[in-house]
């Protein structure tokens, strides 16, 4: 048996220990947040096992298991000693970052990369940020603009998920909404980066955007991103921002409410809807969605068997999006085959990088007759 | 004139030693009002007490000032020692020279003696103002009242019974006998629970001191120790328990059945019942919410469309004493009694919170109480345990520990208690009924603290059951069995076991309703709605509310032998308070001088006793009084009252700026 | 209708169909300019009742004189609050009581003889236009303005240094005559006997003078805390000036920021003194 | 004989005077015009309607001890209060100076109040007449007038780059260095008038009223503020205590009204005016009624601060008014 | 000057903890400065402001308030009525230019005699360096 040296890096270990703070302390191993974690349905993950070896500070840098968790909040909600186990692996993961050893996954590299130095995680140019709205007639923003529609990188620049940004623009077009884009301003939320554990980057992303923010007049920002939402909402307010955040979802709802958007072709599917993680369990967003879906004339909504609170993870939160996950060990692909069983013939979620995974389910799986993947935004447009 | 004498203790070298205490005589000698001031090795001793008893006569003193130690340590002492000398005890004031002066300024001699001086100074100046004050004697009822007929209420009632006083013992359930009536076995010595719990019930109901009360529920509480005034509601049972000789023609003919609450839902019962076959008394009532004849009579009231439901009153012409009472309804009785004891017990947790355990989903998923009534023989199932999907024995059974205990996000935080040994019973008793039974309990920590329960976890892990320590995730139905998950975190490795039926050992909590008796009650109790104790170790039965006491599981989780601990040690408490023919009431407590009250009353909402009552004065004017029997003397009311009416003996405004203004004058 | 006619027809009827004894309201005083109180017990008399903006006083003090007897009483706002903070206390009974609410813009500084021509300090930073509580309502309920600062006399008086501070108050107080007036006029001062002249304990000497008078003023002030309902009476009443409304609204401050309460706003909620929140931070003793 | 002072004259005596003794005048503090001890003679104020409070506060002060009690070698020895030093006050108006001679009567008639006397011999009383009259001034009804020169020692009234200098007692004349002083060339100003009180026969009025439901009806909206004694001249009522400090005792009197609730309370408890409608008759009846038949004037100078001053608009003009027009009870 | 100066300390203590902590300091022979001087009430709920306004005016140099941690109170709520009223008296006499340090509040147990005799020492010596209070309005003195 091998043996376990307590503490080597005392100073390391001191900066996990300080971000889970009296809850890594009180945990008491029972072992419930590694039958949670949904890694566990397709290979080993041992959560607690982190855990305690946090708590002994005994954490092993080099191992890959660092940076598995894709930060879903399943185990956090079910923890019966509250522990912060997300900040606890954001915190060992900074560390890694911090003193430049240890194990980094190399497309986490590239991608951090990218965005320190273009401000994307796709590398692209900045002045090509709203090129997918070339053609909209979009009115610049101007202070007197009412909203600003921050679209985040993925639909900004991924030529297979441009479509959601075109509804958007195009919906909020039709519901005669006052919109506009900051263009280069405009940088990667940083959620994710943070989540990799590179507070630094985070803190230069948040910083720029929250300058344009302030420099142009907004007041408003509604978000195609579950990410970007939650940390405009919840993390910005750190650094002295005060916006309005409200995610795509929420906003539809709204104008559907009031009336000012009336889907009214019926389209006669039958749909399945995916709860993102940073949607859901994160901000507790599970009836807009649904409501925006129930609306749609002909529209037949049916839930998978893990949905809301329980809902299944796609794998793409915590920075995983851009780590390569071996085939067979794709949560995505367990989900897509949930979403089958329900004899929906449209996936539908609210989320750019679900969206990403569930393409790349369908197109690996070769589900593609199976099943169609639509974010909410194209449904809507379809059916005005 | 006040006549002041000052005796100023050496306390051998503990005050001397830091303390000049010529100076300090001397000094005391010229202080106003002072007519002696004298010093001595240690006023506490029989001959310093004699030497203070001497000055007062010789110098015909009228208040006395001992400058010694804390007054915490002897004020009682030298309240005595200046009652034997004829005066009035609380015309007595203490300077504490010692732990507040020469103890912690020994490094500076002239500082102290210099604070000494100003200490007596204030006591002095406190001292003249002070009044006699005499204690009052206050009669007091010899009954007591018990909330909760369980064994904790059983034990209290028959204790206090037998002592000799009568007793009220009010139950919400139509029986007696509480939850461990529920019980097959008792841990660990596998007793039957009702073979040893249905003679006490008898014992009660045929106590000469004991008057029984089912289907009852107190409603409201005035009063203070020795003289409460309690309503009680009797909820009409619409069977006349005077008439009725528990003949059980009644419910055997019922033809409406309903589930029972005492199998869990498990059995059925009719609508008029007993909730069990002991049940003491063991005379039905009429549940009205199923009763055919209210079903018929709320129809026709509400006027609803359609046929009516037929009259049934089955019950009604069967019975051969005519006690059934359709006319019955709720009553209130109001009756005096000198102590209460809460006995209110718990009820078991809600496991739904659980949506991953599948808890009202997955049939074969039940919570321990519902295994002890199957487990019973005299249960639904006659003690048959099988599957409820499909009535089958189960070969694999799990069990799982800490459900809605030890947990903050969905349960309570507490450890329940009881939960690893009932566990650890229904584990050993399937193993004994069933050979082939092959059982897994999923545990976090086997606490097993009490006599003999260590030896009786062993036992079970004996009979083969395996204890896998971890948390269970997930529990899936799959081919008609359940498969449960979870991490064995000893070898850090997922599990999954199938099984056939799958226990959730549900932990205790509050009984409902108990927010709002300790309201009524004036007692504390926490987040969890559990009673408070005056002290958790040194008054674990008493509460804050004089003369009321706590008792079981209200408390927190407690298994048997400690709910009837509690019971008895209430129940001696509730003794020893009746053995007083009068209670005497310390008389430094507020009072409220009603040419000054100015009737805004904001005092009786403050008082942390509800001490504080209204009066209207024969002028109109509504002012407030203290009841003195409730008082303890805090004081809040008076930093409350703008009026300067209300003071406090003992600690008047008087006495305390008299205090404060002697160190400038 | 006007105001003035309004409150004549309600006191009117009021008085001829016996409702009430006595109607409390205001008249045109002697200099022809200013308002006074008015106690009407006829119907006859109810055409000598005013309203405008010279009508400064809080009549509610005046329902303390009048306990078990039924009365009509004209109350602005600021008034309306001292009935909620009577009631409140126990000392006025609401079925005894009809109160002829008046909408108020504000009323402006008492000068006799001359008609004020400047807006109250308090009303230029009111916030409650409409009665909280009335049985009548004279004028159109307007909606309330958001003051971004209601306090900034108050903040000017906290930015100062300690002994400036000191300086001011020992220099406001040495001019206090003790004649007391302030506190006969505040609706919130109904002791039976007043702290300041109680002769055992004696709290404050008789002597006129800067230790007797600190402690008066600052004790007036406090058992006012959380009582005060902002009509400034006092400070309107005071022969010689002392800004009384600073040490008044400091503690309506305090008490807004840290029990979120405001006296008057009702008669139900427990004052602040009389409650607490077992968690709540307060800035002191942690 | 009246003399001419130029106004820069006026103001190097007024320095004389401070140096020499203590110099009150008017003086302004905040937005009140008050009689304050002088310390720079620029902050002294030449024209002014009439202070806030009037002057008597320095001749019979808010606070004063009357006198000590030490106990020395096991006895009590009884030290009297001393007046030490002089005054000048400077800036009374005529009708103040009158109310001077009501402090006068009761305190300096036999047996004269010890403190007050010494008060009044060391302070010197100079007088600022009126130009202007206020609308709420009616000393010309009450026996006073603008040019009233009563108590005074020296009176001054005010003409174009100066004043015109009247010295009235030997006193004054002591004090008033002629170099000073120039002989009057300009006419001295027209007095102003008053508006006209109905003050004859009141006293009998008074009489009369006093039964009936009048002083109830006004008393409805006193609020027993005070006020009215503490500004006005005349108001002479005070309060004593005794007060214990290290052994020794001191007895001091501070002013109180007849208006406050406890004023009249008696060993026991009992108060024989504890109605607020008696109390207002008190006041009024010392004033026009009780005070003439004792000593001779009615009590009150016609300054007007009651008038100004009172919260509620007790107007003691409408009084007399309403009590002129009363009939006689029947 | 001020190295001279002995503030004078009027300290309110609850009789079931904080005067009990004060006991304990002398059971342990904690030594503390011996400026304070303490007056004992039954609970810190006790405490009328009126008293220590009428401390501060007769000279004192600070006041202390002391009683049960909150939920320890010996009369279960008391201390949480008297921290209100020291919240609120506290910013109030600063405002009247008695500066912050010299009222405070402390929660101070039956076991805590090390506490009080830092509480007390802490006190002390803030009220040094603050130095006597200036002007102090005896009573009865005339302008």
């Amino acid at each position: 048996m091998s043996t376990i040296v307590v503490s080597p890096f005392k100073e390391a270990i001191d900066a996990v220990v300080e971000a889970g703070g009296k809850a890594l302390k009180q945990c008491y191993q029972c072992g419930l947040c590694t039958g949670t974690c949904p890694w566990n349905l397709v290979k080993s993950f041992p959560t607690r096992k982190l855990i305690h070896q946090s708590q002994l500070g005994a954490a092993d840098f080099e191992s890959e298991d660092t940076w598995t968790c894709a930060t879903c909040r399943a185990c956090v909600a079910r923890c019966p000693r509250g522990v912060a186990i997300i900040d606890i692996m954001k915190a060992l993961r900074g560390v890694i970052v911090g003193m430049g050893a240890g194990y980094v996954p190399d497309g986490l590299r590239v991608t951090l990369k990218n965005i320190a130095g273009t401000g994307n995680p796709l590398g692209e140019s900045a002045e090509k940020r709203t090129d997918w709205a070339k053609d909209l007639e979009i009115a610049p923003f101007t202070s007197d603009t009412e909203v600003l529609y921050f679209s985040c990188c993925i639909p900004a620049y991924d030529p297979n998920i441009k479509r959601v940004a075109r509804a958007t623009a195009a919906i909020l077009k039709k519901a005669g909404v006052s919109f506009g884009m900051l263009g280069p301003r405009e940088s990667c939320c940083g959620e994710s980066v943070r989540k990799a554990g590179n507070e630094s980057l985070f803190q230069t992303l948040a910083q720029s955007n929250i300058s344009a923010f302030v420099e142009r007049g907004v007041k408003k920002i509604v978000v195609s991103s579950p990410h970007c939402y939650h940390t405009f909402k919840n993390e910005y307010p750190e650094l002295g921002s005060s916006f309005e955040v409200t995610h795509l979802t929420q906003y539809l709802a709204g104008l559907i409410r009031e009336e000012r958007l009336k889907p009214k072709k019926e389209l006669n599917l039958k749909v399945t809807y995916h709860d993102p993680c940073y949607l859901g369990r994160h901000n507790s967003v599970y009836d807009e969605p649904r409501e925006i879906l129930t609306k749609i004339p002909g529209l037949d909504l049916v839930e998978m068997a893990e949905c809301r609170e329980n809902s299944l993870c796609c794998g793409g939160g915590g920075s995983r999006i851009w780590q390569e996950t071996k085939k067979g060990e794709r949560l995505s692909d367990l989900r897509l085959d949930q979403a089958v069983a329900t004899g929906a013939s449209v996936l539908s979620t609210a989320c750019p990088y679900c969206m990403l995974n569930f393409e790349d389910s369908i197109l690996t799986s070769n589900k593609g007759d199976m099943i169609k993947l639509k974010e909410i935004s194209e449904l809507v447009l379809e059916a005005l | 004139m006040a006549r002041i004498g000052v005796f100023i203790c050496h306390c051998g070298t503990n005050i001397a030693g830091t303390v000049d205490i010529g100076r300090v005589v001397e000094a005391a000698g010229q202080m106003p009002m002072v007519v002696h001031a004298a010093d001595n090795k240690y006023n506490c001793s029989e001959p310093g007490q004699a030497l203070i008893r001497d000055a007062i006569a010789e110098h015909r003193l009228s208040r006395v000032v001992i400058a010694a130690c804390s007054p915490r340590m002897h004020e009682n002492t030298f309240r005595k020692t200046v009652a034997a000398a004829g005066l009035n005890p609380y015309l007595l004031e203490m300077a504490n020279l010692r732990e507040h002066c020469s103890w912690v300024h020994s490094d500076g001699k002239e500082a102290a003696t210099t604070k000494a001086i100003e200490l007596i100074r204030m006591a002095v100046s406190k001292v003249a103002r002070h009044e006699k004050l005499f204690p009052k004697q206050v009669s007091l009822t010899k009954r007591a009242l018990v909330i909760g007929g369980g064994i904790s209420g059983i034990q209290a009632a028959l204790d206090i019974a037998n002592s000799g006083y009568k007793v009220v013992l009010v139950e919400r359930e139509p029986t007696i006998g509480g939850r461990m009536a529920q019980l097959d076995k008792t841990f660990p010595t596998l007793d039957c629970s009702s073979c040893i719990l249905t003679p006490k019930m008898v014992d009660v109901a045929q106590h000469a001191n004991i008057t029984l009360l089912t289907s009852a529920e107190v409603k409201e509480v005035k009063g203070f120790v020795g003289n409460f005034e309690v309503s009680i509601v009797q909820k009409a049972r619409k069977v006349d328990h005077a008439k009725c000789t528990g003949c059980g023609i009644c419910w055997q003919k019922c033809p409406e059945k309903a589930p029972s609450e005492f199998d869990m839902g498990l059995g059925k019962r009719s609508a008029i019942y007993i909730p069990f076959p002991q049940a003491v008394p063991p005379k039905p009532v009429i549940d009205t919410a199923n009763c055919r004849y209210h079903k018929h009579l709320r129809f026709v009231e509400e006027k609803r469309e359609g046929k009516p439901p037929p009259q049934c009153r089955v019950c009604e012409k069967l019975c051969p004493v005519g006690a059934i009472d359709w006319e019955q309804k709720d009553e209130v009785l109001t009756e005096k009694f000198g102590a209460i004891i809460v006995a209110t017990g718990y009820k078991a947790f809600e496991p739904a919170v659980y949506a991953e355990l599948g808890y009202g989903k997955h049939p074969d998923v039940i919570t321990g109480l519902e295994m002890e009534r199957m487990m019973s023989a005299s249960g639904p199932a006659g003690g048959d345990v099988t599957r409820p999907s499909n009535g089958e024995h189960p070969r694999d059974v799990v069990f799982l520990t800490c459900i809605g205990s030890r947990d903050e996000q969905r349960g309570r935080t507490y450890c329940s208690k009881v939960c690893c040994m009932y566990i650890a019973k229904h584990a050993i008793i399937l193993k004994e009924h069933y050979p082939d039974v092959q059982c897994y309990v999923f545990y976090m920590d086997v606490r097993a603290v009490s006599k003999d329960y260590e030896e009786f976890y062993k036992r079970a892990q004996e009979s083969g059951a395996i204890y896998i320590r971890g948390k269970v995730s997930g529990i899936r139905q799959e081919d008609g069995r359940l498969v449960v998950r979870g991490e064995d975190t000893l070898l850090g490795e997922m599990v999954e076991i199938p099984a056939d039926m799958v226990v959730l050992a549900v932990g205790m909590e509050h009984s409902p309703g108990s927010a709002e008796l300790a309201q009524a009650l004036k007692v504390s109790y926490d987040i969890n709605e559990l009673f408070i104790e005056a002290h958790p170790k040194l008054r674990p039965v008493e509460t804050m509310s004089d003369g009321v006491f706590v008792a079981g599981a209200c408390v927190g989780p407690r298994d048997i032998p400690e709910s009837v601990a509690s019971g008895s040690a209430a129940a001696a408490k509730v003794a020893a308070l009746f053995s007083q023919e009068f209670l005497t009431t310390d008389p430094m407590v507020a009072s409220v001088d009603q040419m000054k009250c100015g009737g805004c009353l904001l005092c009786t909402k403050v008082c942390p006793f509800k001490a504080i009552d209204t009066q209207v004065l024969r002028d109109g004017r509504t002012v407030a009084v203290v009841n003195e029997s409730l008082c303890k003397g805090c004081g809040l009311c008076v930093a409350t009252c703008r009026f300067g009416a209300a003071n406090l003996r003992g600690f008047t405004q008087q006495q305390l700026l008299a205090e404060v203004t002697s160190l400038w004058q | 209708m006007s105001q003035t006619a309004q409150i004549r027809q309600a006191a009117r009827e009021l008085l001829q169909g016996k409702a009430v004894e006595c109607v409390i309201g205001y008249e045109r005083g002697t200099d022809g300019v200013n308002a006074r109180p008015f106690f009407a017990y006829e119907a006859a008399e109810a055409d000598r009742l005013i309203f405008d903006q010279t009508c400064t006083h809080d009549l509610a003090k005046y329902l303390l004189n009048r306990k078990g007897k039924s009365t009509a009483i004209v109350v602005k706002p600021c008034d309306s609050r001292a009935i909620n903070l009577l009631l409140n206390e126990s000392q006025i009974q609401r079925d005894k009581l009809h109160i002829i609410g008046v909408v108020c813009p504000g009323v402006v500084e008492r000068r006799w003889g001359t008609p004020g021509a400047k807006q109250l300090n308090a009303c230029q930073v009111c916030q409650q236009h409409t009665p909280v509580v009335y049985d009548t309502l004279v004028g159109q309920p307007v909606s309330e303005p958001a003051v971004a600062d209601p306090y900034p006399d108050v903040a000017g008086m906290e930015a100062k240094p300690a002994d400036e501070r000191r300086t001011f108050w020992e220099e406001q107080f040495s001019r206090c005559l003790r004649c007391y007036a302030c506190r006969q006029a505040c609706p919130g001062c109904y002791c039976p006997e007043c702290f300041a002249e109680r002769l055992d304990p004696l709290w404050v000497g008789i002597r006129i003078a800067p230790g007797e008078n600190e402690v008066w003023n600052t004790m007036r002030a406090f058992h006012l805390a959380g009582r005060c309902i902002g009509c400034y009476q006092c400070e309107q009443v005071c022969p010689v000036n002392i800004r009384l409304s600073l040490l008044n609204r400091k503690l309506e401050k305090d008490v807004l920021g840290m029990f979120h309460f405001q006296a008057g706003m009702d008669a139900e909620s427990p004052p602040p003194f009389s409650t607490y929140q077992k968690d709540e931070k307060l800035g002191i003793g942690e | 004989m009246r003399q001419f002072i130029s106004k820069q004259n006026l103001i190097s005596w007024l320095r004389q005077q401070m140096e020499a003794r203590q110099l009150v005048a008017p003086t302004q503090v905040d937005d009140l015009i008050l009689f304050r001890r002088i310390d720079r003679v620029d902050d002294v104020i030449l024209q002014f309607q009439n202070t806030a409070t009037s002057p008597k506060e320095w001749l019979f002060p808010k606070t004063e001890t009357l006198f000590h009690v030490e106990r020395k070698d096991g006895k009590a020895e009884l030290i009297p209060a001393e007046i030490d030093g002089e005054t000048v006050i400077f800036g009374l108006r005529p009708c103040d100076a009158r109310g001077i001679t009501m402090l006068d009567l009761p305190y300096l008639a036999d047996p004269a109040d010890t403190l007050y006397r010494q008060h009044r011999q060391k302070t010197v009383l100079v007088g600022l007449s009126c130009l202007t009259a206020c609308p709420e001034c009616f000393c010309e009804s009450m026996g006073s007038g603008p040019e009233d020169t009563a108590a005074l020692d020296i009176m001054f009234t005010e003409v174009r780059d100066g004043y015109l200098v009247q010295a009235i007692t030997e006193k004054g004349r002591s004090l008033m260095p002629q170099a000073l002083l120039s002989p009057a060339e300009t006419v001295k100003p027209p007095a102003p008038e008053t508006a006209p009180v109905p003050s004859e026969g009141i006293t009998a009025k008074m009489r009369q009223a006093f039964d009936g439901p009048y002083w109830g009806r006004v008393a409805d909206r006193c609020i027993h503020c005070n006020v009215c004694a503490y500004v006005c001249p005349t108001c002479y009522c005070f309060d004593v205590r005794d007060y214990t400090n290290k052994g020794s005792v001191e007895r001091v009197r501070s002013w109180e009204s007849c208006q406050s609730p406890g004023f009249t309370k008696i060993a026991g408890g009992h108060d024989p005016r504890a109605n607020k409608g008696a109390r207002m008759r008190q006041r009024f009846s010392h004033k026009l009624l009780y005070f003439p038949e004792q000593f001779g004037p009615l009590h009150c100078v016609g300054c007007g601060r009651c008038v100004r001053a009172c919260p509620v608009n007790i107007d003691i003009r409408e009084i007399m008014q309403d009590v002129q027009r009363m009939g006689a009870p029947k | 000057m001020a190295i001279d100066f002995e503030p004078r300390i009027v300290g309110f203590l609850c009789n079931w903890c904080s005067y009990a902590g004060a006991d304990m300091a002398g059971t342990a022979r904690i030594c503390y400065p011996s400026n304070i001087r303490v007056i004992r009430v039954p609970c810190s709920a006790r405490i009328d402001p009126l008293l220590v306004v009428k401390a501060f005016q007769l000279g004192a140099d600070g006041v202390l308030v002391a009683g049960c941690h909150p939920g320890d109170c010996h009369y279960t709520e008391g201390n949480y009525y008297s921290r209100r009223r020291f919240a609120l008296l506290y910013p109030f006499l600063e405002y009247l230019g008695i500066e912050k340090g010299r009222l405070r509040l402390e929660w101070v147990s039956a076991s805590e005699g090390r506490k009080f005799s830092h509480v007390v020492s802490s006190f002390t010596e803030g009220l040094v360096s603050l130095g006597p209070r200036e002007k102090v309005p005896a009573e009865g003195a005339l302008p």
